[in-house]
């Protein structure tokens, strides 16, 4: 990957340099290898953090909400989940597409620092990638641990290693192929009975913080302001106060993102009492495409969602639940 | 927090109705002036369509404890406002799988199609509704325990 | 804080027998909000009127609840006994306590108990209702028809009649459309130029009408009242207000072999030509792919014959821009393509013919003058075979799910006419079913089979070959249960009809949804069955879905006399209950605009303060109030809660809802 | 098995919608082995809409059809008449506990003056 | 000082919950915070970080006020506090410990925190000393012992045995209750693990950090220095670093809407939240560099000059973990204050 970054870092330095684009989107370099921070580069200098390795799993696609109203084009580093989110943006006008750059990298899968952790290595000093390995520097010693196991969850049900959107690309090495097996997850809790079901959702939901990390990394929760925050809304809560506000919460937000959420699978990264979030949305991209043909969010920049449009041969809300393994 | 046993022969549910003013309500209407019964636990919401059933308000139906949840609106292709419908019927189509997903008991939920000639039909909806939800006994997985306090 | 009043009807005995009326006026009482109560025998009659007035002048009632019947029934009457007493009529809220309550429950303690919920419902929507003010906007006293058939000219006159200004947009050269192209019309089979072109004529001396031929609709903008429409009036190459109609060119012209539309390209006609002897307008045309000057340069034969100087090879497209009050959308239909067909060997064989076809063969003003012949050699057909249904009623893909409606009456008129002129010819009909609605209809069908002795088959053609010139059609004869072969010398397809297809266009220009048969639709099909769902549009003939003349007729009035009631406002009172955008909220992600029937949304670039002196320019949403209709579609498609309904807000169902729950 | 049971299953050995049929009787008007069939492919979908199965299992027409499809080919309604007379055909077949047609057994079902393209097409056809 | 065996634990969680309630790290849907014990629940003391500190068993994430009742147009107020039923609180770190130090100053100071002062008196603590360290620890930075922590009772966790040691009058209260159950000993494990932690403690990336530029006089520079802008650009505003951290104190105070009246309620906030403060006029911090900026100086430099000079980060570095964008207290640090080795 060494040569990715590279690579990256030379076109990015083009780019200011020549004046071509205003900033750079990407990521910086933390405290140690697996702490990277999603960062606005605006000179060559700066570039000197630039860094791209396997913990750059963010997606930085929501950025260029705020960072494309400045002056100028921006430029941003999209792997290829990301630029789902991207066309899903400037299909609702949220990111003008005219003023960003858009650079496909590649991208091998992404690691996960508390799955290394939960391996038992603790004191993590330093990480380092050789192919499908990792090893672990830690105070206490070095651990090889199998990539496979210590990946993103989201990188593990890859929907596609196709960028959506680009305007150059730096792709150096071929990318393992998708994982194709998205909706395992959702089927197996579909396979479950009501009670439980709703068992694993308390539990799950019960941790929940109301930290809205899930909400505020979400690229399809662009609201200037979140019915949640808006007192008038009628559903306005801060906390946790009761198990119902976590389901209304965690409801209310699948479904306003329905039909809008790409699946990029940040909501389910950030959230740190690891709650599978992303199954509940999935669970939304599932049904749409049972219910309504395949749909892929932000497979294009055009075009109406499931959710405003119809068909008037559609399925009757009473049929819902006599498919098979609906 | 009280606990109500369910299948409690005195339990009676609590319905919220939501019914568009241009087929529903009027056949809810015709089931009054045809003296169709249903039982009283059932209440009527008149919104202009279906459509502007907002999940939040379903959601808000139960957490302030109603026992189930039934939209009606014109027949597909008969919406006064020519479209209307189709949507409601996507959007409550993934929010009552979503909900059932959630564990929450499918047969809570409920969209009906009901004309403004369908007096009859509103009339046997309902019974059959409230019957399947009395069965069911109360809504305890949906609901806002801090509602209920002062019960 | 709101100064309520509750209002409780008995309904004489309708509410007052299973609800204990007196006891849910003094419950409410005790309602926060609540500073009056009562109740009354008859609450909509003029003293129950009277006493709802007087409450709210004496306790400065802000708003009111009546519980009685149905809102369907009396609400529009409590509004206005609010509005007399000086009340927004909009601060009412009617709680059903007739027909959802004290009709359907027998128990009194239980339908009392219910009823005291639905006040209460009432009690908590009207809290939070806010005076309602209904828009204005202004009419502009002019319509367009798009189309001049039978169903836009009628129109045209209708409303032109009625003293308003109309334009007849018309793509071709002349107006008149399919029924100038008809021999007879039936069932009473007076000849169809007849009974149109003098109507054609009205249109042209109306000095309240403008007919704009050669012309297409380019862009609509603005709503109902109030459309901007840019029309793009077709390079003619003819001055209009020069040319007499002498057809001094069509006879000069050297370049004779263009296919002519009108005769269904049964024969030929010049590059310069007016479509047909009644033309209106009658002015030629040139159509420049045939024309030799305008393809090479050279020639110019006709403008040198042109007495009046009218030819100008030089003309340009021109774009006028009309303000409109009422679009009247009157596109008409086509025969289908029968591509799909290959079974009935219309391309192959010239003596299989279209029924529009026919119509042209038999006119006199036809290709051959009215005499039947074969297209193949001139010849007399002496057995004709007419297949019904092709393409109509055809769910397999090939054609037209739907049933094509003019066909079995048309094919009944031209057997007949065929037995009457030529008594030695021997006519055939294949047909599913024969639907002959309407009046005298039936028994003009029949009058072809008892008195004409039109030979009726009910069954379908298989196929239909060609041996040695003559038309083998292999069908069966599902009465005898047997397959038949009818050596025929003419075979006459009754060819699905389909709406013209330049609608499309049009529906989309105008934001007038469509359905997949391109038909487009009525606003609603028992109710408004004239109007589209886009306020201002309407609807006549075909374009609608299929029908005949004397229904394209009515429905053309009743378009005019919408458009009519229309023109005759100065102001349009616009529906007070329409979705409003909360600006500082809305992203501009259009998701609202996306389910909007009625094209009422729109979005502006507009700037807002950030504060710190700093601006910022943000996309957000418009709603036109004359357009929206207030179903609230948008509302619940708007994640942010930016989009709201005015009269049924989601803070006013929401504490609806909460006040069922309460009980 | 019942005879609803047996209708179900031609209906579902078929694969056709019979109640899309509207009776036009375009099948029977293109049928090329017409004459041949007593039972004619509208009266199949008609018959099997009815529930009137015996006298389409009874019938000598499944023997005589020609397969050629074209009666599903000028459908207007997308009903499959051929598909109908395949069902009865083949429940024929498997009702004689046979799996299948020798050649030496097709003279006795068929007679002299067939056409060459129903024996072709009965060899495709009884080759279950 | 006493020590039980590992395996008898369960014995010790089932004795103290015989007479007060048992708060104390438990795992459940995966993750470790601190609950209420029960039989058969899946106690960790090993983890070294619950994702919650255990600051929500005095100041819980939301907590009933009081209660408005209405009857018609009658509204009774109604105090909802119940008697608090004495527990014990169990496995707190050296960290968790000093930010309960830091919570007090804040709530116990005029005028009192009823609310917080009727759950704090009824908590008895049992600290847990860490052994195993981790990349993201630093409250060696502020001057924490974490193989010794203090509390009610202080404790140590080896391969076999845990260690028990009382501090206080509370403690040996809570040491008579169960005593039955330990034997005595211990000392000598304790020491060598200690020794051993100190090592690793040491070695720790970030126990170097340098605070010394985080003093009241430099508030104004601090305040205004440029690098806010980058620190902040990549943060969400989401309340993940407020909401695991042990000593944010902030919160809110909302009505909820009841079948018959209003329940009034505190709940969390979080000063990474556009609507914190939010006021008539509007909010005071308008930008999320402003509110990122406040979080840390808020820590750093605010709290301290207010309370002689405490810093309200005692370095349990769940922010560094637990930070979507991984941004944190470390980079602030790093950052202002300049790196000692620089």
């Amino acid at each position: 990957m060494r040569d990715v970054e590279q690579k990256m870092i030379e076109r990015a330095a083009a780019l200011l340099q020549n004046g071509e684009v205003a900033r750079v989107v990407g990521w910086k370099k933390g405290e140690f290898y697996f702490d990277p921070a999603p960062a606005v580069f605006e000179t060559v200098d700066e570039l000197k953090d630039f860094v791209y390795n396997g913990f750059c799993g963010a997606n930085l696609s929501k950025y260029l909400i705020k960072v494309s109203k400045n002056e100028g084009k921006t430029a941003i580093f999209m792997k290829p989940c990301d630029s789902y989110s991207f066309n899903q943006l400037v299909k609702e006008h949220r990111v003008d597409r005219e003023k960003i750059y858009v650079i496909a990298v590649e991208c091998q899968g992404k690691l996960d620092i508390e799955k290394i952790k939960a391996n038992g290595v603790t004191a993590v000093t330093n990480v380092e990638e050789n192919g499908d390995k990792v090893t672990v520097s830690s105070l206490y010693g070095e651990t090889v641990l199998d990539k496979a196991d210590v990946m993103l969850g989201k990188c593990l049900t890859c929907k596609g290693k196709t960028h959506q959107a680009k305007d150059e690309d730096i792709i150096l090495h071929e990318m393992p192929a998708p994982a194709n097996n998205r909706f395992d997850e959702v089927a197996k809790l579909e396979a479950m009975t009501e009670d439980e079901r709703f068992a694993f959702w308390k539990e799950q939901l019960q941790k929940c913080i109301r930290c809205n990390a899930c909400r505020n990394v979400c690229p399809a929760c662009s609201c200037l302001k979140c019915v949640f925050d808006n007192p008038s809304s009628g559903v306005a809560a801060k906390a946790n106060d009761d198990r119902f506000e976590e389901q209304l919460f965690h409801v209310i937000r699948a479904f306003h993102v329905s039909g809008r959420c790409t699946d990029c699978g940040e909501c389910s990264r950030v959230c740190p009492q690891n709650i599978p979030l992303h199954l509940l949305n999935r669970k939304f991209i599932k049904d749409i495409d049972g219910f309504y043909g395949e749909y892929q969010a932000g497979e294009t920049a055009e075009g109406k969602t499931p959710l405003t449009s119809y068909k008037e041969e559609d399925l009757e809300v009473s049929d819902v639940f006599k498919g098979e393994g609906k | 927090m009280q606990d109500v046993t369910t299948g409690n022969k005195e339990f009676k549910p609590n319905i919220v109705a939501f019914c568009c003013n241009w087929c529903s309500y009027a056949g809810a209407d015709l089931a009054g002036s045809s003296r169709l019964t249903y039982p009283a636990n059932v209440k009527i919401i008149r919104v202009p369509c279906s459509c502007r059933v907002n999940p939040m308000f379903v959601l808000k139906a139960f957490q302030q404890g109603a026992d189930g949840v039934i939209l009606c609106g014109c027949h597909p292709g008969d919406c006064h406002y020519v479209t209307g419908n189709y949507y409601t019927r996507r959007r409550m189509a993934l929010l009552f799988s979503f909900l059932n997903y959630m564990g929450i008991e499918k047969e809570r939920t409920r969209v009906e199609w009901v004309s403004a000639a369908e007096g009859a039909k509103f009339s046997a909806v309902m019974n059959d509704f409230v019957k399947t939800v009395t069965e069911l006994g109360e809504n305890k997985r949906l609901t806002d325990l801090r509602v209920k306090e002062g019960k | 804080m709101q100064r309520i009043g509750v209002f409780i009807c008995w309904c004489g005995s309708n509410i007052a027998a299973t609800v204990d009326v007196k006891k849910v006026a003094e419950t409410i009482k005790a309602e926060p909000g609540v500073v009056y109560s009562e109740n009354y025998q008859y609450m909509c009659s003029e003293n129950g009127q009277q006493l709802i007035k007087n409450a709210i002048k004496e306790h400065n009632l802000t708003a009111i609840v009546v519980g009685a019947c149905s809102p369907r029934m009396h609400e529009a009457t409590f509004r206005k006994a609010a509005e007399a007493a000086g009340l927004n009529p909009y601060m009412v809220e009617i709680a059903n306590i007739r027909e959802h309550c004290s009709w359907i429950h027998k128990d009194m303690d239980e339908a009392t108990e219910k009823a005291v919920v639905l006040v209460r419902t009432a009690i908590a929507k009207v809290k939070l209702n806010a005076p309602l003010m209904s828009g204005e906007s202004p009419v502009v006293k002019r319509a367009l028809v798009i189309g001049g058939g039978i169903a836009g000219i009628q129109a045209a006159l209708d409303i032109a009649d009625a003293g308003f200004e109309v334009d007849i947009v018309e793509k071709n050269a002349t107006i008149g459309g399919r029924m100038a192209q008809l021999d007879k019309t039936f069932p009473t089979l007076d000849c169809s130029a007849c009974i149109l072109t003098p109507k054609m004529v009205d249109c042209a001396q109306h000095e309240k009408i403008d007919i704009l031929s050669y012309s297409e609709v380019e862009e609509v903008k603005g709503f109902v009242g109030n459309f901007n429409v840019k029309i793009r009036r077709k390079a003619r190459y003819v001055d209009e207000t020069k040319c007499t109609g002498c057809k001094i060119c069509m006879e000069k012209c050297p370049s004779k072999k263009g296919l002519n539309d009108f005769n269904m390209g049964l024969n030929t006609r010049p590059a310069i030509y007016i479509p047909f002897a009644q033309a209106i307008p009658n002015v030629a045309v040139i159509d420049p792919e045939q024309c030799i000057k305008m393809k090479t340069g050279k020639c110019g034969i006709c403008q040198k014959f042109c007495g009046v100087g009218a030819i100008d090879y030089t003309q340009k497209d021109e774009f006028i821009d009309r303000q409109y009050g009422a679009i009247v959308v009157a596109t008409g239909f086509k025969p289908i393509a029968l591509d799909n067909f290959n079974e009935y060997g219309y391309a192959d064989n010239k003596d299989v013919i279209t029924s529009l076809e026919l119509e042209r063969l038999m006119n006199a003003a036809g290709p051959s003058d009215g005499v039947l012949v074969r297209p193949s050699d001139g010849k007399h057909p002496k057995v004709i075979t007419f297949i019904q249904c092709v393409g109509s009623r055809d769910t397999s893909g090939c054609g037209k799910p739907y049933c094509s409606k003019i066909c079995c009456m048309y094919t009944a008129k031209h057997a007949m006419l065929i037995r009457e002129k030529y008594p030695d010819t021997e006519v055939h009909v294949f047909y599913i079913d024969v639907r002959t609605p309407g009046k005298n209809y039936d028994e003009f069908y029949r009058r072809a089979a008892e008195q004409y002795g039109v030979d009726y088959i009910k069954g379908m053609v298989g196929k239909v070959y060609n041996v040695n010139g003559k038309l083998m059609v292999q069908g069966s004869n599902l009465i005898d249960n047997e397959q038949i072969t009818i050596e025929s010398d003419l075979v006459v397809l009754a060819t699905a009809i389909e709406p013209e297809p330049s609608v499309r266009k049009i529906a989309t220009l105008l934001t007038a949804s469509i359905d997949t048969n391109n038909f487009l639709t009525e606003s609603h099909a028992k109710l408004r069955p004239v109007e589209s769902p886009t306020a201002g549009v309407y609807l006549a003939g075909v374009c609608q879905g299929p029908k005949d003349i004397p229904e394209t007729v009515s429905q053309a009035s009743a378009c005019a006399a919408k458009v009519i009631g229309l023109l005759v406002k100065d102001k349009l009172k616009t529906n007070a209950c329409v979705a409003t955008p909360d600006e500082m909220m809305c992203n501009g992600c259009s998701q609202c605009a996306n389910v909007c029937a009625y094209g009422a949304i729109t979005y502006v670039e507009k700037e807002f303060r950030l504060g710190g002196g700093k601006t910022e320019v943000r996309r957000v949403v418009s709603v036109n109030p004359a357009v929206c209709q207030g179903c609230g579609a948008c509302t619940v498609t708007c994640p942010s809660g930016a989009m709201d309904l005015k009269g049924f807000s989601s803070k006013q169902i929401m504490s609806e809802v909460e006040a069922i729950c309460k009980m | 098995m019942t005879k609803q049971e047996r209708i179900d299953n031609l209906l579902r050995l078929s694969g056709t919608d019979v109640k899309k049929c509207m009776k036009c009787g375009k099948c029977s008007g293109r049928c090329p082995a017409f004459n041949e069939m007593d039972i004619k492919p509208h009266q199949f979908v008609s018959l099997l809409a009815q529930g009137k199965i015996e006298i389409l299992l009874g019938s000598d027409a499944i023997w005589n059809c020609l397969s050629c499809m074209a009666c599903v080919e000028r459908c207007p309604r997308g009903v499959a008449p051929a598909a109908v007379v395949e069902a009865v055909r083949d429940t024929v077949v498997r009702a004689q506990g046979k799996n299948g047609l020798k050649a030496e057994d097709i003279p006795q079902i068929v007679d002299e003056f067939i056409p060459q393209q129903l024996l072709v097409s009965a060899y495709r056809k009884y080759n279950k | 000082m006493f020590k039980i065996r590992k395996e008898n634990l369960n014995d010790l969680y089932a004795k103290i919950s015989e007479s007060m309630g048992l708060y104390i790290p438990i795992k459940k849907a995966g993750e470790v915070n601190y609950h209420v014990w029960g039989e058969g629940k899946e106690v960790s003391l090993e983890t070294l970080k619950t994702v919650r500190s255990p600051k929500d068993a005095f100041f819980p994430q939301t907590e009933n006020m009081m209660k408005f009742k209405t009857e018609g147009k009658n509204i009774d107020i109604i105090d909802v506090r119940d008697e608090k039923r004495p527990f014990v609180l169990f496995g707190v770190k050296a960290c968790d410990y000093k930010a309960i130090e830091v919570l007090d100053k804040v709530f116990l100071m005029d005028p009192v925190d009823t609310y917080y002062k009727a759950r704090r008196d009824a908590i008895t603590i049992v600290t847990l000393a860490c052994s195993k360290p981790e990349e993201s620890c630093f409250c060696s930075v502020f001057g924490i012992d974490a193989t010794a922590p203090c509390g009610d009772v202080t404790a140590w966790l080896d391969e076999n045995y845990l260690y028990w040691q009382a501090n206080t009058q509370k403690g040996e209260e809570l040491t008579g209750k169960v005593s039955a159950l330990f034997e005595k000993g211990g000392e000598e494990e304790v020491k060598s693990q200690q020794e051993q932690t100190k090592t690793i403690l040491a070695k720790l990336p970030f126990a170097t950090l340098d605070l010394s530029r985080f003093k009241p006089e430099n508030l104004n520079e601090l305040f205004n220095a440029p690098e806010w802008e980058s620190l902040s650009e990549a943060c969400l505003g989401c309340g993940t670093c407020t909401f695991v951290c042990p000593t944010c104190q902030c919160f809110d105070i909302r009505d909820f809407k009841t079948r018959d009246g209003v329940l009034r309620y505190r709940c969390w906030d979080s000063c990474m939240y556009s609507d914190f403060t939010l006021m008539a006029h509007g909010n005071s911090r308008t930008t999320q560099m402003q509110r990122y900026r406040q979080r840390f100086m808020h820590k750093l430099v605010y709290y301290p000059s207010q309370n002689d000079g405490l810093y309200s980060c005692v370095g349990c570095g769940r922010c560094v973990n637990k930070c979507p964008q991984r941004l944190n207290i470390v980079k602030v640090i790093n950052t202002l204050g300049g790196k000692k080795n620089d």
